[in-house]
């Protein structure tokens, strides 16, 4: 009950912050770096809902696009690490001896040092593209995919039901089909959340340092640095991308109902 | 010391629903009462509200008189004050209710030490007197996980003797036990009947209910159908389930042998399997000839399935050969499973799992529906999931399963083992009427002896052959 | 041991509040070492260490550590004569033996700025240093105020390394964490006139923000290069400070003057037409005056040519220059030529956090005129090699003149006959080779204007904005005077306001 | 057991330093542009920076030879443990990071030990409370903590201690007032979490038929949760606390750079920026060995905790 409760608010928020993000962007047909020096920290009007930033340009547009950018950045490397990792959790779990161990020998490599270092490291080949953030984070976030999915497939296969079939004459299809992705899915929706928002904080995290991606492009960690030397005359504008970035991963953490990763 | 146990008008309600109805029940020194149901029937709710444990969303009306005191009528503070010191409790499935973390005379001293105040050095004393007791004094400086289950069992028994409590609740002190330490539980209850204590067991073990003599009352849906005195209940029942459940003790059946044709169907020789250092059996053979029922005793964990599932090719063996008859092709060598929800799909309505079936080995629907006639379950039943049916309806419909590949090997491995007796009863009577009309051969897994004895033309103790 | 070390830091410190004569200046550069060729700038500027020379507001160089200086009649040789009497903090005393050690430093001779002049020799004669040349350098002091020719002690090398920073400075270091953090106490042997300060911490702050956050707080007393975004909110404040000084560093467009599109002179005018200098000025940099005319600020008096036609924002001539150059505007808004789109590649590097900034709107007032620039922002160091295998089309880059005090070297260096890493590229102007000869044997006001009026009509670069610094200081510090060669804080100059 | 877990774990301490040294030796030849100007640019700034600069450090840093050698070398100065010299600061890494771990170290402890402090009498406090609102409130302000990234948090701090009230230092690291802030910020974070994990453990802790049967052997309340409460929900907590140690390299990473705090991830991002590799490669390796080593003592405490570990064949995290 409470569960659901809370999974639907986090759902409202998302929804929410999808609307304002599309709709901003098709009724404000500006780019997020089009600047204009001398309209500066305009007030809110007609043309700037939100009025513009330090060199003019229109918050609510890049407000809007830092949003999307975040979300789909976050969105794309889930997709990327959760297909291997689901795969390979299965391969793993069905196949079991060799393949099993190889692929646990390779998270175990991934694992040995701390995932934001790992994803520093591969930054470092080329700071500020968005290249080696989506790698790093996928990197990271797939192993946590691979590891359940590959204990929940274990634990499912050896379920009589398993067996049965087997022995009734249905492929390991049928199975699949029928037990084990059913069963998966809500874990994997579960941990998708929690890995978009690992992802969020991650991105506007590094970008915040300086590593992450690079301004201009509008991403909401970054912005709120740019803005911080301006929060006494125009506040708002450093905490509106702090509370997107706030609700995000709050929508994301009440639907994904963990409170740890695990 | 408390005289007398006695519950009064007790009916236990949700908002919708009765779920103990208007029971009157009555212990006395030298009177034990136990309890006969299956699961879900209530008794549990009765200990329950003996011990002033009942979830709060449940309510009581009714009394529990112990001698004089209205149990129901105290506060959730004085009710707790009588636990250990007057009410003691020995819980079912004990090796759950010890702390991993803890020693074994950690857990039996803390009762004398923190519930009877007594000091650090009496408290140890008295517990490992209790130890030596029940024969553990061995595994005072040991963890549970150290322990067998019959080792569990004598520890909470020990435990409960160090509370001086005067009424002792037992809860199921069968279950998850191997039938053979029965016999060493009774006695050890027997005891504390001598001792003056009331004693209240609740079961579902008709040996047990037998062999503790007091009064009985046999549980059906929330309420008390029978309640007697042990004896003249076994001996006259009034009701016919009473009658049915009584008669449903294998010992009572009344069955024919059936009778196995010449073909040999598989054939074991010298077949050795072990796991780790653990050796199941080795140098086992036999053959299972067409028709005929064999039967595998021993201990659970003795390596009675493993063997089946070998036969099966389910596992491998170590060494040694089985030989399956070449005439029958692999998909006519079948396995009914222990647990009948555990081999269907939770959530799938039962027709579904059923065409799936029908369509990959293009069989017709009419043959499945003269087997629903045959094994006098309705074609409703197909619209409903695994758990909205019986565990007995389950396992026909397990059985039909497999049937409808038309087997000629059928491994049962302990099919009737989540099932109440009467259930137990009529599917082991379908089964064997099976083997008869269609000629098949059955590997049957049991911990039961006797059962095994009944209805099969082999019995297999593998347990000689580690 | 290290932990052990930190507590008891801490704990000292937590009992140890700010004594009148403390002062803390944060700056945004971080120790890079000891070497004075990577970090000299930071010991300079604390004065820690000192150079033969030191060079006024005005550019003049003045008598430091030598008193005096003379060249012999052919202007090869050069000597200076050591000021006597002059202690290094560790108590050794300055002699030309000491000054002729580090000047001829594997380190120095390699990475110094001396690696540019023609060195022949450099020796000493009892108290005088001998520097012999190959070919006449007029502007040799200048080179000796730098930075990588700090003089430092004996005891601070071992094997050719600097393992102790030891100089003759008014300050000595008591303590150093690399790379955020310098401790000095004053130097009460200093040859110069006493000072104020007695404690004196640097802190190494890379952000701007934090940086205002700190001088904001109270948190420390001067900060220096606080960037402009950062004004607004801290003029508001009663108890601070603010001085902005120009400084001798123009931010250009570097271009190579033989790529394909840009070897036409009308584009890279064009360009420089579209830009609007003013509203990067104004928007970006909060001063207009910062909009560059020229390569040279007016405050470079002996190079900023005031009779030249200045650079000015005017799309209307940026059209047609590049109409006549036969590109031609399409639908699409943007320049076409032979069906070739006019697209220029520009990168730049975020060291200096406007750059980047200033690049976008470079951008954007290019696609007014229908010019369509792809940003690329990476490591400075891709300037560098760009230009070597010639890939570059445009860098947005920010280049001192006055590393070495005269702008003559630089420009040397940069636009000289082979052009250079930070300068032109692919481009050679005769009348410029010579003038540059000409002046580095001898100066010449007329000459040093010409230059800049060449600069102005070939465009080997596009000036976009000059430079000035902001320094914020906490107003109970009097006197602070900010230097635009940076190469001193004039810390002993400073007065506490008690 | 023990040699289990120890083979374990040594094994990723070899896969750490293997990792570490081979992704120096990537980075040094994947890295696009030209490796020799780009420490030259780290070295001497922009302003400094020239191609025949950049020449001399290429031979300096013998950058010049081939791969094949200058691979060998670098294995071999790894297996002699010498992590090299700073490209930047020309230091040589073991003596930069002797510095800055300790600072770190600090850093991490004090936030971890405090966060423990916060954590663990809340958890068990709102596990044990009767009183909804309380116990709702606190779990509504571990979620919206746990929602705000680390260097928000940070922000955040610095503009109500430093601005507001201005009673804090926002950067620096000299006096223990420059400790607070980022103490905060990191355990604010880690408290949100365990706290949340340590009311559910031992909410769970009570369900189990052991707890309650301590209960039925007379046993009361505060007895039962000192004698089979608190030691069976610190179990799970213990991996838990393995968890957190990646948490606090990641934010100390993040938090030192924020508030200029010159520890080991302020180093690293800077090595980052400058591609300062043997700093990058010593970093990792300094990290990543204490990650092993910290999830090391969590195996060993667990095992201690729970007997039961010592039976089963060890098998993982």
């Amino acid at each position: 009950m409470e569960n659901k409760r809370t999974f639907y608010i986090g759902l409202y928020i998302l929804i929410f912050l999808a609307f304002f993000s599309i709709l901003s962007q098709i009724i404000l047909n500006y780019e997020s770096d089009q600047q204009d020096l001398f309209n500066i920290f305009a007030n809110p009007s007609l043309e700037h809902p939100l009025g513009t930033d330090q060199y003019g340009r229109d918050v609510l547009v890049r407000v809007a696009q830092a949003t999307q950018l975040s979300f789909f950045l976050a969105l794309i490397t889930t997709v990327t690490a959760f297909i291997p990792g689901v795969t390979l959790g299965i391969l793993a779990a069905y196949k079991g001896g060799l393949t099993d161990k190889f692929l646990n020998i390779i998270c175990d490599i991934l694992l040995a040092l701390p995932g934001l270092l790992l994803i520093l490291v591969l930054i470092a080949f080329s700071p500020g593209d968005f290249l080696p953030l989506y790698i790093g984070l996928a990197l990271i976030l797939w192993i946590e995919f691979f590891k359940i999915t590959r204990l929940k497939t274990k634990s499912l296969l050896v379920e009589p039901f398993v067996e049965s079939s087997k022995s009734l004459g249905f492929s390991f299809f049928y199975i699949l089909r029928k037990l084990i992705i059913p069963k998966l899915l809500p874990m994997i929706f579960t941990i998708s959340t929690f890995s978009m928002s690992t992802a969020i904080i991650a991105i506007s995290s590094l970008s915040a340092i300086n590593v992450g991606i690079r301004p201009p492009t509008a991403e909401l960690g970054s912005m709120i640095i740019e803005l911080l030397p301006y929060y006494e005359e125009e506040p708002f504008l450093v905490l509106l991308p702090s509370f997107i970035i706030f609700l995000i991963v709050l929508s994301l953490q009440l639907m994904s109902k963990r409170s740890v990763n695990a | 010391m408390h005289k007398q146990l006695k519950i009064e008008n007790l009916t236990i309600y949700t908002k919708d629903k009765v779920l103990v109805k208007d029971i009157n029940l009555e212990i006395s020194t030298k009177k034990p009462l136990v309890l006969l149901g299956e699961s879900g029937s209530g008794k549990s709710l009765v200990i329950d509200a003996v011990m002033g444990i009942l979830p709060q969303e449940l309510k009581v009306t009714g009394k529990i008189l112990l001698d004089s005191i209205d149990l129901l009528k105290l506060s959730k503070k004085e009710r707790e004050k009588l636990w250990g010191k007057h009410i003691t409790l020995l819980p079912q499935e004990p090796w759950l209710s010890l702390d991993p973390t803890m020693k074994v005379i950690e857990q039996i001293k803390e009762v004398r030490q923190f519930t009877y105040k007594n000091n650090e050095n009496q408290s140890l004393k008295k517990s490992l007197e209790e130890l030596k007791d029940v024969k553990l004094e061995k595994f005072t400086n040991s963890y549970p996980y150290e322990l067998s289950g019959g080792m569990c069992q004598r520890l909470t028994i020990a435990i409960t003797h160090v509370q001086e409590g005067s009424l002792i609740l037992v809860d199921e002190p069968t279950k998850g036990l191997d039938k053979k330490l029965c016999d060493s539980i009774v006695d050890k209850l027997n005891e504390q009947i001598k001792q003056n204590k009331l004693l209240f067991v609740i079961t579902h073990d008709l040996e047990i209910a037998r062999k503790i003599e007091g009064s009985l009352g046999i549980m059906v849906d929330g309420e008390i159908i029978e309640y007697s005195d042990t004896k003249s209940i076994f001996n006259n029942p009034q009701k016919e389930y009473t009658k049915r459940l009584i008669l449903a003790e294998p010992t009572f059946w009344k069955i024919e042998k059936t009778k196995p044709k010449d073909e040999t169907i598989v054939h074991i020789k010298n077949l050795s399997k072990q796991f780790d250092k653990n050796i199941l059996f080795k140098k086992l053979s036999f053959d299972i000839k067409k028709a005929e029922i064999v039967s595998i005793v021993g201990e659970s964990g003795s390596g009675k399935s493993s063997l089946g599932n070998i036969i099966l090719e389910h596992l491998s063996s170590d060494f040694g050969e089985i030989i399956k008859n070449k005439n029958y092709s692999k998909i006519q060598f079948q396995k009914i499973y222990q647990d009948p929800p555990s081999a269907f799909l939770p959530e799938q309505i039962l027709k579904d799992g059923f065409l799936d079936l029908l369509k990959l080995h293009k069989i017709a629907k009419e043959k499945l529906y003269s087997f629903l006639e045959k094994f006098n379950l309705s074609k409703e039943l197909l619209n409903r999931t695994p758990s909205e049916i019986s565990g007995g309806e389950l396992q026909r419909f397990s059985i039909i399963r497999v049937l409808l590949l038309k087997p000629i090997f059928i491994f049962a491995d302990e099919i009737t083992s989540r099932l109440d007796p009467i259930s137990q009863k009529e599917v082991l009577f379908l089964l064997k009427e099976i083997v008869e009309t269609e000629n098949l051969s059955v590997l049957l897994v049991t911990h039961d002896r006797t059962l095994a004895q009944i209805i099969s033309n082999k019995v297999i103790n593998i347990e000689e052959y580690k | 041991m290290n932990i052990k070390k930190l507590m008891k830091l801490c704990l000292i410190f937590s009992f140890l509040t700010l004594s009148a004569n403390e002062l803390k200046v944060i700056g945004p550069n971080e120790i890079k070492g000891l070497e004075p060729t990577k970090s000299g700038y930071i010991f300079s500027r604390l004065q820690i260490a000192e150079n033969l020379v030191k060079v006024n507001d005005k550019g003049e160089i003045l008598s430091n550590l030598a008193i005096s200086w003379e060249t012999s009649a052919d202007e090869l040789t050069w000597k200076f004569k050591i000021r006597p009497n002059v202690k290094f903090q560790d108590d050794t005393v300055l002699d030309a033996q000491t000054v002729v050690l580090n000047l001829t430093r594997e380190e120095v001779k390699e990475k110094s700025i001396l690696r540019y002049l023609p060195i022949e020799k450099i020796d000493s004669n009892n108290d005088e240093l001998i520097i012999k040349l190959s070919s006449k350098v007029s502007i040799l002091p200048a080179y000796l105020a730098h930075y990588t020719t700090l003089i430092l002690s004996k005891n601070s090398f071992e094997n050719g390394k600097v393992v102790k920073f030891i100089g003759t400075g008014p300050f000595k270091i008591t303590n150093i964490t690399e790379p955020l953090l310098i401790k000095a106490d004053r130097f009460d042997s200093w040859w110069g006139k006493t000072n104020e300060v007695e404690k004196l911490t640097y802190n190494a702050v890379g952000s701007n923000e934090t940086r205002a956050l700190m001088i904001k707080s109270g948190d420390a007393d001067i900060a220096f290069s606080i960037l402009p975004i950062s004004l607004k909110s801290l003029e508001k404040n009663p108890n601070l400070d603010i001085q902005t000084v120009k400084i001798f560093r123009t931010r250009k467009l570097k271009l190579n003057s033989e790529d394909e599109i840009l070897k036409d002179k009308n584009i890279k005018h064009a360009i420089s037409y579209a830009i609007n200098r003013d509203a990067i000025a104004k928007g970006i940099l909060k001063d207009e005056s910062l909009a560059a005319t020229q390569m040279f600020p007016p405050e470079l008096v002996a190079w900023h040519n005031k009779n030249i036609e200045p650079l000015t924002f005017n799309i209307k001539k940026s059209e047609k220059l590049l109409k006549n150059s036969g590109w031609e505007k399409q639908d699409d808004g943007f320049l076409y030529k032979n069906g070739k789109k006019l697209e220029l590649e520009l990168i730049t590097y975020p060291n200096w956090p406007e750059l980047p900034i200033i690049a976008t709107v470079v951008q954007n007032q290019l696609k007014q005129v229908g010019i369509d620039l792809k940003i690329s922002v990476t490591n400075s160091s891709e300037v560098v090699r760009k230009h070597k295998d010639n890939s570059l089309q445009l860098a947005l880059i920010s280049k001192n003149f006055t590393l070495v005090p005269n702008p003559l070297g630089t420009i040397i260096e940069d636009y000289g006959e082979n052009g250079g890493d930070w300068g032109a590229m692919n481009w050679k102007n005769g009348k410029m080779v010579s003038d540059l000869k000409s002046l580095y044997e001898k100066a010449n006001l007329e000459t040093q204007f010409e230059i800049s009026k060449i600069l102005n009509e070939e465009l080997p670069s596009i000036p976009l904005t000059w430079s000035s610094i902001t320094v914020v200081s906490n107003k109970k510090i009097k006197n602070l005077k900010i230097d635009p060669f940076e190469i001193s804080y004039n810390l002993t100059d400073i007065k506490f306001d008690k | 057991m023990f040699i289990n877990i120890f083979i374990k774990r040594f094994f990723q301490v070899i896969v750490v330093a293997l990792l570490s040294s081979s992704i120096g030796f990537l980075m040094m030849h994947l890295l696009p542009g030209d490796i020799a100007m780009r420490i030259a640019a780290g070295r001497y700034g922009p302003d400094g920076l020239t191609a025949e600069i950049a020449q001399s450090v290429r031979m300096e840093l013998q950058l010049n030879k081939p791969l094949y050698e200058q691979y060998l070398i670098s294995i071999f100065n790894f297996l002699k443990l010498d992590l090299g010299y700073s490209l930047v600061s020309g230091n040589s890494v073991i003596q930069e990071l002797k510095v800055q771990l300790g600072y770190s170290f600090v850093l991490a402890l004090l936030a971890f030990i405090v966060s423990l402090i916060i954590a663990i009498p809340l958890g068990i406090f709102t596990s044990i409370s009767k009183y909804k609102f309380v116990n709702n409130s606190v779990m509504l302000i571990s979620i919206i903590i746990r929602a705000i990234p680390p260097f928000v948090l940070a922000l955040i701090l610095i503009l109500i201690f430093s601005i507001w009230f201005n009673i804090l230092p926002p950067a620096g690291f000299e006096s223990w007032k420059n400790f607070v802030l980022p103490t905060l910020t990191l355990c604010l974070g880690l408290a949100a979490v365990s706290n949340r994990l340590i009311t559910d453990s031992m909410n769970d802790v009570q369900t189990y038929s052991y707890f309650r049967y301590g209960r039925f052997k007379g046993l009361s309340q505060n007895i039962t949760i000192k004698r089979h409460g608190i030691k069976n929900a610190l179990i799970p907590l213990i991996s838990f606390l393995a968890l957190q140690s990646v948490y606090l390299i990641e934010g100390v990473v993040v938090v030192e750079t924020i508030f200029a705090f010159p520890g080991i991830g302020h180093a690293l991002v800077h090595a980052i920026v400058a591609r300062d590799i043997p700093m990058i490669q010593g970093t990792v390796l300094i990290m990543g060995l204490i990650f092993v080593f910290i999830n090391l003592i969590v195996d060993i405490l667990a095992l201690n905790l729970d007997p039961r570990l010592k039976e089963k064949k060890y098998n993982g995290k």
